[in-house]
């Protein structure tokens, strides 16, 4: 099969076009609604694989340029591009939409063609982030975001879910607009939005810094990182199933790609500057989350700090370069970390959607995200117990799985800048199995524990589908991860290549 | 000789008390009407003594306009005034706060 | 000099006038002050030679807005409430108000003089000159727009008052010259039984 | 050698494991079992094909790549195969262990509901240790080690409706990953010097490493640091102490397990990684010293426990960590072969004694405790024959396996102390290893002599407690359906294919010490294992070695002979001869004996301590630091004082028009002054 | 210019000024004569002359700038860009009114004439050419909106508001005046464009021309609704029928945008440094008061009031960097703002029914459950006021923000953006109370087909706008800086 031509535009375009004709589906016809849903949802998927088969896998430039005069004034343009970083995430975003709504297929009750729209167009809003090379557009479309997930939480959320969303919106708004403010502050200095003219402006460096700072309000919410991530339990905690799911496996990565596309090779002298800033919450993240996650009650809180712990092997890995340089004198090693924090996301992606999903699953069955509440369901629910213990251990970093293949580029990478980085990186291990694997002692093993659990049936076939589609994704990531790491290389050593090339004014 | 400063503190003493009015008065809405107008004479005043000491005629012909148009605008606040009073019964200042916050 | 003093005379009576207008606690006698305060200004508006303002002023200023204010004033027939004590705190509040505000003119029209060199007072005018005419001569020509423009909110002031204050009662009589034009004799007199007893339906205009 | 041939190795067992587990209800309980052993009996064939290869045939060792994992800046991470003598003796060792605990399985999980997941599981386990022992690299081995651990982990917990067992795999689980941090940022440690995830690459750079130092704690050798990371790695597996807190719990699992993986495969995994890497830790002492002093640590300490146990399974665990204190030691004494050979026969003995306390306990229905036991030779003769000579060749009885395996070691780490003269440490390892002899000797016999004779007190605990045990390490779901009597029933023979096994690993138990002691002292491992030439003990040894014969002769010349005798006669004494005298000892050393029972209150420390601290630690960092600091008092805190304030002016906003002209004025007023005035 | 010599061709500019007075006052004539039921004739014919006016307008030539009338005139292209926005907004408003008007037995052709005489003002305002007709400008619209604020003589709220407004906008065109006979005084004109030079020309820190500026900007900051001389909007907002709150809400912004910049930007433009810090104090006090005090609300027409509040701080960001960057930023920020507001108005009418105002935010719970279609075109109106992309409000705080920085003010940036996300709060308070709630009562929707279109269309074309929102840009950049 050929790709058509604009092939970014059609993989923004055509889920949020579907998802416009999904909305003007009356509830009444929600069968309709929702095959249509799943129909535009894998057509994306379909292009987003031909768009993985025809990356140019020997280039760092950016391709399947397309490039449109938008606001002429401002000389920002519908400029669309995807490069090693970007791609694998889009290919990320069309997998995980199907199996949310295939989750959703009869779980939701409330308007659900709504419900699909939602997702549908959200997708399209983020596979438009990520293609986005113009520095307006990606704000547009990294802000539009929010609408859809903002409804999204607070239709189909749980009892707090007003105060969740509300949280959600605020704290990402308050992030972005800053953010708005380097751009802008940028665009000043280039007079056009175009990302690449963005790369080469030159700065002092009080002026990175404060654009890092900007930067970093929006993408350290989004991450989250320490301390701005307490919105990330709450949202994930009221929102539906395939809410958490997209959120934790598509919109947190969209912080690291920030990061990856902003911060490191607009602000390079800044980032240096303040590595250690990221470096520490980052290391924050990873063990004081980890405690947090430790005590949870409620499995989805549980899993949202756990997110947020692994999201912090992401900017460790992206912020490691300088240490490297400094403690080595050379930069082995710092593509390395950039490398693990790009599997860590789409590994990350894939792990906490599937588990978010197995927590859907039994919430479906019992209506209670608490801990207390099970016991023993692998005795009712034997192939479900066999999921959840995979993830749960994809999510310990178990080697074979995806959860691995990051943390533990990472803490090679990060050992070279220092060896308290790795030290204190490497607790997740044993704080990752602490409170993943506690989970599932609690919920899934022991002796039935009260009539709930007894009353559980096992997997149907469409969350079968959904779950076992992501095991065979942890798991072929975590057993051949070199086709991902073969995608990004090439964008990945530019990128390091740009974080030494200095932006101060010469 | 009347100087223009004269003139213009006479109109500053004005334009006081038309402010100093509005606050002193809480009961009868039609005082502030009133002191509107005396503020509105203050700054005719203004106009009228600039118009003298550049001789210039322009100020004069604005005070013209302003005459007008306070007229104008005194038979729409007073109508205004009718309206209310039979609605309420009182143009009282202070009972004029159903709306606030 | 003698324009100086009356100056003096007439703007002391002005200040009093409008002292009295916002203390006054009846305000049939803060009007009255007003129009007291009004002559007053059409004085020294003519110590201005601003003859045709002054005279303006009076005319249409006391002798119809004035007047519309009384008529107002005593149509509305509204009780008058005294409450001493919080008169004196809100005068006081008002005072200081008003004094900052006029200290504050002050500063800048005398102290600093507007910042600008003084004024010398005017030449007098030449015999013959006529501040009507003078007015008159661009009013209608250069002031066209907006003296048409006055005209026009003259005429929103009109219609809003109407509209505002106009009440159609219902059950009020009142004349329809095309009916009355094309009545005929049947509509005057009706010939009718008459009920030996009926109750009256007039209601009081 | 031929690659495929490798490839099938690991892959046989991994296929089945699949089959048994994807579609265990399609193929049924004969089809799974059958499939699996199938699998892992052509491993093993294969596996001693290899061996054949290798060790007689003279072929060289093999090295190659199967497929490249991942490429990362510029480093080739890959699975890959490095078979040598020691690897090739390891998969054959793997591969019949597990072959014939696979055949026991049959017997034992006969009325087991999870009978294909259990034979899937031991599949994997046998694919996973396969994968580590192959290993040409660290990332594979630590695949292969992580992948070990948690079949370990779903096996402890295999009858996950107990709570003792889920607590038991979580604990397993949760220790070894503390082991695996060391791990890795050891091999961070090695990547960061080497570039490079290969083993050869590794060996190459050692004399290099050695010669760095890491900017830490004002900088610390590199070697010592990389080598003590591994080696942390390896005392979480092969729970040395403090790290061996899981094994005895991880008795929950089912016998077949214990015997597979907690005594003779996956807890060496440490010392086979250890005997891997003796050119990295060749070139630290300073690890070797610390590898030493665990291992003696271990080895004496953790014998002491067997003495107050009384879970016949439980024994031996302890058993099985004095031994891999055993090991252990003798990597500390550079006598990595020795490490090694102790190793492979420990596992056929161990194997097999675990195998027989299994059988043991399917006659009595599941009873573990030796309290309850007695006199069963009577009743289960191959059972008590084969165990006997498991525990002989524990003891190191002259001419059985262990005692060449033990004898070595113990004479190993008597020449290293001799050449570490006045290291308190080499001292302190030789006279741990000394005094255990007895120890072994002591547990073990008390094992054998409080289950198989002396008096039957089954008789009467069974019927006092017929019920009683059911909650107590009892499997709900396969044996209480059996629907047994409630009369006392007599113990019997357990079926051919529970003793088969048994057999099976007799015969190596006696033999494969007195056929192989020659090609230990021969350098048979080759180049698979460095050791300096200062800390060749083995060397030494291997001069003195007058053949396997003469050695049995010479054992009551040495002093652990005599310790091994004292120890199985105070056993008699004690167990069969004077029973009531141990109640009286265990009352007047009370103290001693509360320490003992309380394991040195190791899991006291851990879970009162460690695990209470991490949660008191989550439960503040949760509610005072995201709930009160962050969120109540920045984020609700911000959005409340917002609200607050809007409240607030909101009141300003009086409804009086004087406010509002008042606002405006002042507002004027205020302009003026700071726009004209000043 | 002779007077003699003048001719109506000549006059051409002020033709559609000339043609909405005409049309009022056969508005009000045609009106006497119609029968009651034939109102809704009143209504065409507004909206037909305001059709009419734009014609008239859209056929005028482009002239950079045009001094007409003694220089009482001015026609240039802000000029008509601005007429033409206003035409579209009081015809919109005439549209969105009828129903709401005939509900409250309100509908006579007074309102029309009296909304027209307001778009005159607003006209006079936008063409001025001095100070003079400035006030008279301000004095049309303000009058008629008086009217129109009391026009439910019912209601005693509205007269209470309208006497607030009434006192309130007395007093500062007071201040206004006492501004401008100062400024007349210092500089010896009221003319804009010799103003401009005397201005330019006279020394920076002349007090008596700062002393006229901070009274003149008083005056505009109370047209504007700018803290702290706003406090008549909320209650005015609240009290005027809803369809006066719209009509206010939306044209007479343009008022006030093109008093500040005739006045501001064109006649005082040499004091630029003076009123930027005035307008900056404005700016932030508005922000500030106007996002957090809406936050408080529970009337909905209330909180869109502290809204506008809100968003007059933005307006004048844009105005205060004095750049013609941040002329034509502020000058797309009303546009679109007017947009918003009339639309965000409108709904309350759709919803609202006899006897029954729809301006409790209460009222807005569960309108997902009955129509999905207007809840969402609420939430474009409300995330478009929130400035949320891809909706044009976004663009237009953009716009501001980023003439703002250029003018290196990057701390009011950023004051701007907080600010801009505490009111984010209230927006979507309401898309909660309308999605996420359940609906209190059983009311349905009763609005006709042409105000749902309506209403659609200007929701949509929010979205549009903000799409396409270069079109709106370089049409507010020719506006500002011709060629």
């Amino acid at each position: 099969m050929i790709a058509p031509a604009y092939l970014l535009s059609w993989l923004t375009w055509l889920p949020v076009a579907g998802g416009a004709v999904v909305l003007a589906v009356s509830d009444k016809r929600v069968s309709l609604g929702r095959w249509l849903a799943l129909l535009v949802s894998l057509a994306t998927f379909a292009l987003a694989c031909l768009l993985w088969r025809d990356f140019d896998r020997t280039t760092a430039a950016m391709q399947f340029v397309e490039r449109v005069q938008w606001i002429a004034t401002l000389h920002s343009d519908y400029y669309l591009g995807v490069d090693g970083i970007s791609m694998p995430l889009i290919l990320l975003t069309a997998f995980m939409t199907p199996l949310v709504i295939i989750a959703g297929w009869t779980v939701i009750e409330k308007r659900p063609t709504q419900y699909f729209a939602a997702f549908l167009i959200l997708e399209g809003l983020m596979i438009g982030v990520f293609s986005a090379l113009d520095a307006l557009l990606f704000y547009v479309l990294w802000e539009a975001m929010l609408i859809p997930m903002f409804l999204i939480i607070g239709v189909w959320g749980g009892a707090r879910r007003v105060y969740a969303t509300l949280k959600f919106f605020l704290f990402t708004f308050l992030g972005s607009v800053l953010m708005l403010v380097a751009l802008i502050y940028l665009y000043l200095q280039t007079h056009t939005y175009d990302l690449a003219s963005f790369y080469s402006v030159r700065l002092t460096l009080q002026e990175q810094i404060f654009i890092f700072l900007a930067f970093l309000a929006a993408f350290a919410v989004k991450v989250p990182m320490w301390p701005v991530h307490t919105w990330l339990p709450d949202a994930h905690v009221e929102a539906p199933t395939g809410g958490s799911v997209i959120l934790a496996a598509i919109m947190l990565k969209m912080g690291g790609y920030g990061f990856l596309r902003f911060s490191l090779p607009i602000t390079p002298d800044a980032s240096r500057e303040l590595d250690w800033l990221i470096i520490g919450l980052s290391l924050i993240a990873v063990t004081y989350i980890g405690f947090v996650a430790l005590v949870q009650q409620d499995m989805k809180k549980l899993i949202a700090y756990s997110s947020i712990a692994h999201m912090g092997f992401v900017t460790l890995g992206a912020f490691i370069a300088w240490d490297i340089y400094a403690a080595t004198g050379n930069l082995s090693g710092a593509a390395m970390g950039l490398d693990g924090a790009m599997v860590q996301m789409v590994s990350h992606g894939l792990i906490s959607g599937a588990l978010f999903l197995c927590v859907g699953v039994l919430y479906d069955r019992v209506h209670s995200r608490e801990v207390s509440a099970y016991g023993g369901v692998i005795n009712t629910m034997p192939i479900f117990g066999a999921f959840m213990v995979l993830f749960a251990l994809a999510n310990a970093g178990l080697p074979g799985t995806s959860g691995f293949v990051g943390e533990f580029l990472v803490i090679l990478s990060s050992f070279k800048a220092n060896f308290w980085y790795a030290f204190i990186a490497g607790t997740i291990m044993i704080l990752g199995a602490a409170y993943t694997l506690w989970l599932v002692k609690r919920v899934i093993f022991g002796a039935v524990a009260n009539d709930n659990v007894a009353k559980l049936t096992d997997l149907n076939g469409r969350e079968f589908l959904v779950l076992g589609v992501l095991a065979v994704g942890v798991l072929v990531l975590g057993l051949w991860p070199a086709p991902l790491l073969d995608v990004m290389r090439e964008t990945l050593r530019h990128l390091v290549g740009e974080l030494m090339t200095s932006k101060l004014p010469v | 000789m009347i100087t223009l400063p004269m003139v213009l503190t006479l109109s500053g003493i004005l334009f006081a008390i038309a402010v100093a009015g509005i606050f002193v008065n809480r009961k009868n809405v039609i005082l502030l009407l009133m002191c509107i107008e005396l503020m509105l004479l203050a700054v005719n005043f203004n106009f009228i003594a600039f118009s003298r000491f550049r001789g210039d005629i322009a100020g004069q012909i604005f005070v013209f306009f302003i005459l007008t148009v306070a007229a104008a605008e005194s038979a729409i606040g007073l109508a205004i005034l009718v309206v209310l009073f039979r609605e309420r019964k009182s143009i009282n200042v202070e009972e004029l706060d159903t709306m606030k916050g | 000099m003698f324009v100086e003093i009356l100056f003096w005379v007439f703007s002391s009576l002005l200040v009093i006038a409008g002292l009295g207008v916002i203390l006054s606690r009846n305000p049939v006698h803060s009007a009255l002050w007003l129009v007291y305060g009004f002559f007053n200004s059409a004085c020294i508006w003519l110590l201005l030679e601003a003859e045709f303002l002054a005279i303006v002023l009076v005319l249409v200023y006391v002798g119809a807005v004035m007047v519309l204010f009384l008529f107002v004033v005593m149509m509305l027939d509204i009780k008058i409430e005294l409450r001493r004590g919080q008169f004196v705190r809100y005068a006081l509040v008002a005072a200081l108000v008003a004094g900052v505000m006029l200290a504050e003119i002050y500063t800048v029209v005398k102290v600093r003089a507007l910042g600008m060199p003084a004024m010398a007072a005017p030449l007098p005018h030449p015999a013959g000159y006529s501040n009507t005419q003078e007015l008159a001569k661009v009013l209608y020509t250069d002031y066209v727009y907006p003296f048409e423009l006055a005209a026009v909110l003259l005429l929103v002031a009109i219609v809003a008052a109407i509209v505002l204050t106009l009440r159609r009662r219902a059950g009020l009589t009142r004349q329809n010259p095309t009916e009355q034009v094309a009545v005929r004799a049947a509509d005057r007199l009706v010939m009718v039984k008459m009920e030996p007893t009926r109750e009256s339906e007039e209601k009081a205009p | 050698m031929n690659p495929e041939l490798l490839l099938a190795i690991p892959l046989l067992p991994l296929g089945a494991a699949l089959i048994a587990g994807l579609f265990g209800r399609v193929i049924g309980r004969a089809g799974a079992h059958t499939v699996t052993i199938l699998a892992v009996g052509g491993a093993m064939v294969l596996s001693a094909i290899v061996f054949k290869q290798i060790a007689f045939e003279g072929m060289p060792s093999y090295h190659g790549i199967v497929y490249t994992w991942l490429v990362s800046d510029g480093i080739s991470m890959h699975v890959g195969f490095l078979v040598d003598r020691l690897t090739a003796m390891m998969m054959l060792v793997v591969t019949f262990v597990s072959f014939c605990v696979h055949i026991y399985t049959i017997g034992y999980m006969a009325d087991d509901a999870g009978y294909q997941r259990f034979f899937s599981y031991i599949s994997l386990f046998t694919f996973s240790m396969l994968m580590l022992v192959m290993s040409d690299n660290f990332l594979q081995l630590f695949f292969g080690w992580e992948a070990v651990g948690v079949v370990s982990y779903l096996l402890i917990g295999f009858w996950y409706t107990r709570p003792t067992a889920i607590f038991a795999n979580l604990k397993a689980f949760l220790v070894n990953r503390v082991g695996d941090f060391g791990f890795v940022l050891g091999i961070a440690g090695i990547v960061y010097f080497t570039r490079s995830l290969d083993y050869a690459d590794a060996f190459k750079a050692a004399p290099d490493i050695a010669k760095q130092t890491l900017p830490m704690w004002g900088g610390v050798n590199a070697m010592s640091f990389i080598c003590i990371g591994l080696f942390i790695g390896a005392m979480g597996k092969s729970a040395q102490m403090p790290l061996h807190v899981w094994l005895p719990d991880s008795m929950e699992g089912p016998t077949p397990i214990s015997a597979l993986i907690h005594a003779a495969t996956m807890v060496t995994a440490g010392i086979f990684m250890v005997a891997r890497m003796s050119p990295l830790f060749e070139q630290s002492e300073t690890a070797l010293e610390v590898v030493l002093v665990v291992g003696a640590s271990t080895a004496f300490w953790m014998g002491l426990l067997g003495i107050v146990n009384n879970d016949i399974k439980r024994v031996i665990a302890y058993s099985t960590l004095s031994q891999l204190g055993y090991m252990t030691v003798a990597l500390g004494a550079s006598a990595y072969s020795v490490a090694i050979y102790h190793l492979m026969t420990h596992a056929f003995f161990k194997a097999l004694l675990f195998l027989a306390a299994g059988s043991v306990i399917i006659a009595l229905h599941h009873e573990q405790d030796m309290r309850k036991m007695g006199g069963l030779a009577k009743y289960m003769k191959v059972t008590a024959a084969t165990c006997w000579i498991g525990a002989l060749a524990l003891i190191g009885t002259p001419g059985f396996a262990g005692f060449y395996s033990k004898d070595t070691l113990i004479e190993a780490v008597g020449e290293s102390a001799h050449r570490h003269a006045g290291s308190w440490i080499h001292e302190y390892a030789y006279l741990a290893v000394l005094l255990g002899v007895f120890v072994t000797a002591f547990y073990t016999f008390r094992m054998i002599f409080m289950t198989f004779h002396g008096e039957e007190r089954w008789r009467t605990a069974a019927a006092a407690e017929h019920h009683a045990h059911n909650d107590h390490s009892h499997d709900q779901q396969g044996h209480d359906t059996g629907g047994h009597g409630h009369g006392v029933h007599e113990p019997h023979e357990s079926p051919w294919v529970v003793t088969l096994p048994l057999v099976l690993l007799a015969i190596p138990s006696v033999v494969i010490g007195y056929l192989t002691i020659g090609s230990l002292f021969s350098g048979w491992f080759g180049g698979s294992i460095v050791v300096n030439e200062a800390n060749d003990v083995v060397a030494d040894l291997a001069k003195e070695f007058a053949g396997a014969g003469a050695a049995i002769l010479h054992a009551p010349l040495h002093l652990p002979f005599w310790l091994a005798a004292g120890g199985v006669f105070s056993a008699w004494y004690l167990y069969l001869k004077n029973t009531a005298l141990p109640a009286k000892i265990q009352q007047r050393l009370s103290f001693v004996y509360g320490i003992l029972v309380n394991k040195y209150y190791f899991d006291w420390f851990n879970e009162n301590v460690l695990a209470a601290l991490a949660r008191i630690l989550g439960r503040i960092l949760w509610k005072a630091g995201d709930g009160a600091m962050i969120d109540g008092l920045l984020v609700d805190g911000s959005a409340n004082s917002i609200g607050w304030f809007a409240s607030v002016i909101r009141r300003v906003q009086t409804g009086y028009v004087y406010t509002y002209a008042f606002a405006m004025v002042l507002g004027l007023a205020a302009f003026l002054y700071f726009f004209v005035l000043r | 210019m002779n007077a003699m010599t003048m001719h109506w061709a000549d006059l051409w500019p002020v033709y559609p000024e000339a043609f909405v007075l005409a049309a009022a006052c056969v508005i009000l004539m045609v009106d006497l004569a119609l029968p009651r039921s034939y109102r809704r004739l009143t209504e065409l014919l507004a909206i037909l002359a305001l059709v009419g006016a734009s014609w008239l307008t859209a056929q005028q030539e482009y002239t950079p700038h045009l001094s007409l009338l003694h220089g009482f005139f001015v026609l240039d292209p802000m000029a008509h860009v601005l007429k033409l926005f206003a035409y579209a907004l009081v015809a919109l408003a005439f549209f969105y009114s009828r129903e709401y008007l005939e509900r409250l037995n309100l509908m006579r052709g007074e309102y029309y004439m009296l909304g027209l005489t307001a778009l005159l003002g607003i006209m006079v305002i936008i063409s001025a050419g001095s100070l003079l007709t400035v006030y008279i400008g301000v004095e049309l619209l303000a009058l008629s909106q008086y009217a129109m604020v009391a026009f439910n003589r019912e209601s005693g709220v509205a007269a209470e508001s309208a006497m607030k407004y009434f006192v309130l906008g007395a007093v500062a065109s007071g201040i206004l005046l006492y501004g401008i006979s100062i400024i007349y005084g210092v500089t010896g004109t009221f003319a804009l464009e010799p103003l401009t030079h005397i201005v330019t020309q006279s020394t920076a820190q002349n007090v008596g021309l700062l002393f006229g500026l901070a009274f003149i900007v008083v005056g505009i900051a109370f047209k504007f609704g700018a803290v702290p001389f706003h406090m008549w909007i909320p209650d005015v907002y609240h009290g005027a029928p809803t369809c006066v709150t719209l009509f206010i809400s939306s044209a007479p912004k343009l008022a006030a945008f093109a008093l500040a910049m005739r006045v501001l930007a064109e006649g005082l433009g040499g004091a630029n440094v003076a009123w930027q810090q005035m307008l900056i104090v404005l700016s932030i006090g508005s922000m500030g008061i106007g996002n957090i005090v809406a936050i408080a609300q529970t009337n909905l027409k209330r909180m869109l009031a502290y809204s506008a509040i809100s968003h007059v701080g933005f307006i004048l960001l844009g105005i205060l960097a004095a750049t013609p960057e941040g002329y034509s930023a502020a000058m797309f920020y009303t546009l679109t703002y007017t947009l918003m507001a009339i639309g965000s108005f409108g709904v309350i009418l759709l919803l609202a029914d006899r006897g029954f105002e729809a301006d409790s935010i209460d009222d807005y719970k569960g309108l997902n459950d009955k129509s999905p279609w207007f809840a969402l075109m609420m939430l474009f109106f409300m995330f478009s006021t929130a400035g949320v992309p891809p909706f044009v409000g976004f663009f237009a705080k953009l716009y501001v923000i980023q003439a703002v920085l250029h003018v290196n003010m990057a701390w009011l940036a950023v004051v701007a953006v907080l600010f801009s996300v505490i009111g984010a709060f209230y927006y979507l308070r309401i898309i909660k109370v309308m999605y996420f709630d359940k609906s209190a009562d059983g009311r349905t929707i009763h609005a006709n087909l042409g105000f749902r279109i309506m209403l659609s269309v200007n929701a949509i074309a929010l979205l549009l706008l903000g799409i396409y929102n270069g079109r709106l840009l370089d049409v507010c950049i020719r506006a500002i800086h011709p060629g």
